[in-house]
């Protein structure tokens, strides 16, 4: 029992709208574009069937404006909306609306949502369902009961606020006699940032490695794994470089810890495509969170899978089993992502502009997936992401040189991009040995060797 | 590729000079000239054809003509449903003035079938004063003047489906 | 007993010279790179480590200047020589003068270029192994012979020259009236264009398709087949798409015809790369020619086997053995590539001049190999190839999808190209039903369609 | 093929020069003058003419800047020791004229080590008469003059790398 989709509105911008533009192209489906008036020269509006300015260049009053992006698919007939990451990804009332409004969102259900936006609520329900979770709390109430879970957890442990995510709102304690203060000033932050004030504690893993598996689950309850994703080289919490599969798992390890996310994503009956992000610390490894949408980083996946995961999410949101999908996925070969933003390669302050000149590698294994182009301006409204270098090669070593290849071949001028740190990124020891973890890029930064790549740049 | 040189000690730092051919290029500017005691820095564009210069700039910044590869200028193709309305720019260098949608919507002239117009062309609309409704998932959103002004073109037809900046009205403010 | 290769010297131009140049790279090797006057602001010049200029545009004075490029190879230090494919690729004199010279030349010996590139020869020696080859004649003494032979066969019949190849020198004949004055003015002609007039005759084969089996082999006489590509989308006796498998292939007829391949290659002793153009004609095949180079259409291959076919290339010329390239290739989905040409669409007419903006297509299994950019100039003096658009997939429906989502992002403006062409072609139902010969796109070009397509794309 | 001639030490760093010029190109500078209590150094550029902005206007040319070692449009600095020879573009608008390599090999002077060198600066060259051997493969290509001129400059040293057009004398002719 599947429902047809003939036509997506996409309610995002970007890469990541051109992404799923591709996706729908390939699949025979028409599309729709939503745009605020900065974007209108994107190619996400160029290379959709139709186009809808929904606002200004201000997010709130363009890809976060739920009425004019519903109004948009009603006006263009659409019966399928994709939202892309962030923005609306995420917001359970936004897929909500879309199904009231008798068309298809691709994704889950707006309670997966809800579940896994509340990091208490997740925490416990992953708990229930026999998912590691590290020591911690629920709800704090107040300072007294922070003390004594600090207490029995041991130092240090970490604040993080109920309704954050990807890194935003924590805060580590080392000692006992700050915890007080620093849970009110959290609060009062994760209100002022969430809208909600709630904070719970955990035990603060000291050098811990990110990696996330992916999953992919239908309507009628069946759910399997593509593997995993290691994306520990992070600065700000924020994802800078992805690989697949990640080097430093033991075949046990990876197959437990796949599996764990699959009965993870049977226990909420989710369907769609989501990920299960874990911290691994040694070989124990604990959920943190989970993604119910798609990620940044999922080419990586796709390059060793051989499967286009945009394309399965819609086919998913029509209704239709796994089918093909339903077996064991073996890794083929390895893949990096580089994540191309128009920043300082050192400060990582963000750096909109006008890009003068863009020049971007190819050849065998390089996958670019990007919306910018010459003379495209990186509007300071958005993220500063201006694109993802891909690359795919039979081992991780390979991978590594092609994507030195790779990075030393692409040229954007006009902005300051983080291209720079990248080339110095993959010539470190550490991430060639493979042997780093989340605090590996912050940790060994080194601006004057990637101010002599800025420079080598020019030369 | 290659690594900066190291630097001839009496000499100023290079990165230094690049720094100042930026900031030359960046406010465009014919000259500039550092001295102190031991040192004098001159840079100096003469005579740089003001034309050219989008063209012959240079390293930076070839392509900026082009723009998206092929035509980002139109944005819309055709009236089409959604598109037609922002792809119509003003003429520059007229007076005037328009009254864009600030809705993503349905274009309605008036109330219900039966009510007459909100405007017409040539209506004199005070402050406050309805213009039209564009409607969204049923809910009318009634568009009001910000400024009284006189209608002096309706640029769509009833029903018509609107984005967010579509001209509706061509106006006179008063 | 291998050799080392330090640096190697890329003896060719455009995209085939980027192409060696990133697997030199990748495999940790400087290049050097030889420009004519009229390829100085070429890529392959920007990103190879050192560029010597060797004449000017006229290729007869540069790229086929073999004196100034052993001198470059000699001044710059270089170890070993790729050739690419044309312009020197197959003089066997070139290769005899490299390896004199103590170099490397990434390539089969010079014996093997000298027997392949004589038409009749090759005949003569896969027949002597067992490879099956149309009935047909050696070197024609004269119109009786030619007449007797064609009675023997039985019409039609062809004419090619001895010293041709890629189609160039070829004549049906269909009235035996016509045979003496056409191998008298089909002498002459191969004459003026090979400096031999030496012509055989062979069957013709009304509705062929040209299947062709990519070798690889040691120097240890250990040979593979790395599967076939179906090339019969040709003009002019030039590929304009490869496809990787063959869509009518049984599996019986390609592990027939890839032992075949395999079973030549042998015979002859050969080593590196090596292509086996096969001319199919219902489930017979019949040796057409074998090209010792690499291929344009190598890319196809690397998709589906996942092997850089240039980097094993330059691995073999060391004396490494085949290694893991010796087991049974199974083919992963379907690869398609696409010659992009700076030519009119219809009449094929070369129409270099500067491109004003270039825009490639990129996501998920989307290939470019280009040397072009954003204020590129196509010289006349070379062949009008501006890039090669191949896509990947999971199977053949699905690569066609990929394939014109890929075309239709792509942008080359300022000068006519046969991207309109290429749109039109993944359209027809022939084309889309694999079901196609070598006759099929000059027998169904359709003027009228095609520059419809060229009108679509300027809306 | 730029190899890189040693350093005199009373002169500023060549490989310093080099990435000065760069920058005057980066920039589309006209002139650069730096000056200490010892060294004096300018770069300048009269009179750029709009014909070669071929290398100035390549769109798209994230390329062009970087070009191979014999950058066209580099402003080299003025008759530099040696390395500059193929660098070193003819300020177009002068009446300078140039014998370029139609060979690739290595420059030689003189016949042999002993004996004198073909041409000097001021020699009065007829046409046909050697001015230089290019060798490669142990082959000697003697390089005749085309029409008689008179030697203004010799832009290499003995013994140099030359690549097909490298520019050997600047010449006037007779």
């Amino acid at each position: 029992m599947t429902v047809e989709i003939r036509k997506v509105l996409i309610a995002n911008r970007g890469e990541i709208a051109l992404r799923v533009i591709r996706a729908c192209r390939e699949l025979g489906l028409k599309t729709v574009a939503v745009y605020s008036t900065a974007d209108a020269h994107s190619l996400h509006v160029r290379f959709a069937d139709e186009a809808v300015c929904i606002g200004p260049g201000q997010a709130a009053q363009s890809y976060l404006n739920i009425k004019h992006i519903i109004a948009a698919a009603e006006l263009t007939g659409a019966d399928a909306v994709h939202p892309g990451y962030g923005f609306l990804a995420e917001r359970a009332e936004f897929a909500e609306i879309v199904q009231k409004c008798g068309m298809i969102f691709i994704g889950p259900d707006p309670i997966h949502m809800q579940v896994m936006g509340d990091k208490v609520r997740a925490r416990q329900t992953m708990a229930a369902a026999g998912v590691p979770v590290l020591p911690g709390t629920g709800v704090l109430s107040g300072a007294v009961e922070a003390l004594a879970a600090a207490e029995r957890i041991g130092l240090p442990v970490i604040l993080k606020a109920s309704a954050g995510g990807g890194g935003r709102g924590m805060k580590i304690i080392r000692d006992m006699r700050a915890l007080p203060s620093t849970l009110e000033t959290a609060q009062l932050e994760a209100f002022k940032a969430f809208g909600c004030g709630d904070m719970y504690l955990e035990r603060y893993v000291q050098s811990p490695r990110h990696v996330e598996v992916q999953v992919v689950a239908d309507k009628h309850g069946d759910a399997v794994h593509l593997l995993e994703r290691e994306c520990s080289v992070q600065r700000r919490h924020q994802k800078v470089i992805e690989e697949a599969p990640c080097s430093v798992l033991s075949d046990e390890l990876r197959a437990d810890m796949c599996a764990t996310a699959v009965k993870a994503a049977k226990a909420i009956g989710y369907h769609s495509l989501g990920t299960f992000e874990f911290l691994l610390d040694g070989d124990h490894f604990y959920f943190m969170e989970m993604n119910t949408r798609v990620q940044v980083e999922h080419c990586v996946t796709e390059m060793i899978t051989g499967i286009d995961l945009v394309q399965e999410q819609i086919r998913l949101a029509t209704g239709e089993p796994l089918a093909h999908l339903n077996r064991e996925h073996k890794p083929r070969g390895h893949a990096i992502e580089c994540r191309i933003n128009a920043e300082d390669p050192v400060t990582f302050a963000p750096r909109p502009g006008t890009i003068s000149a863009v020049h971007f590698p190819g050849g065998f294994g390089v996958r670019v997936d990007s919306h910018v182009y010459t003379g495209y301006t990186v509007s300071p409204h958005y993220d500063s992401m201006v694109g993802k270098l891909i690359v795919h090669a039979p081992d991780r070593p390979r991978a590594i040189q092609r994507m030195r290849r790779a990075l030393g071949e692409c040229v954007i001028e006009g902005i300051p991009t983080n291209l720079p740190l990248h080339r110095w990124l993959l010539k470190q020891p550490a991430f060639v040995s493979g042997k780093y973890d989340t605090h590996f890029l912050e940790a060994n930064l080194d601006p004057e060797a990637i101010r002599a790549e800025v420079d080598a740049e020019q030369a | 590729m290659s690594s900066e040189p190291r630097d001839n000690n009496t000499l100023p730092d290079l990165r230094y000079i690049r720094e100042l051919a930026k900031v030359f290029r960046q406010y465009d500017l014919d000259e500039i000239e550092i001295e102190n005691g031991e040192q004098r820095v001159l840079l100096r564009r003469s005579d740089f054809p003001a034309g050219s210069a989008s063209a012959a700039s240079g390293a930076g910044r070839p392509v900026v003509e082009y723009q998206v590869p092929a035509a980002p200028a139109a944005p819309a193709p055709s009236p089409s449903p959604a598109g037609g309305g922002a792809a119509a720019p003003a003429p520059a260098g007229t007076s005037e003035a328009f009254i864009t949608s600030p809705f993503v919507g349905t274009f309605y002239r008036s109330s219900s079938p039966e009510s007459p117009s909100f405007v017409e062309v040539g209506t004199t609309v005070q402050r406050g004063q309805t213009l039209c409704i564009v409607e969204a998932m049923k809910l009318f959103n009634e568009l009001e003047a910000e400024f009284p002004c006189v209608i002096e073109a309706v640029l769509l037809d009833n029903a018509q489906p609107v984005e967010y900046g579509s001209k509706l009205f061509r106006i006179r403010k008063l």
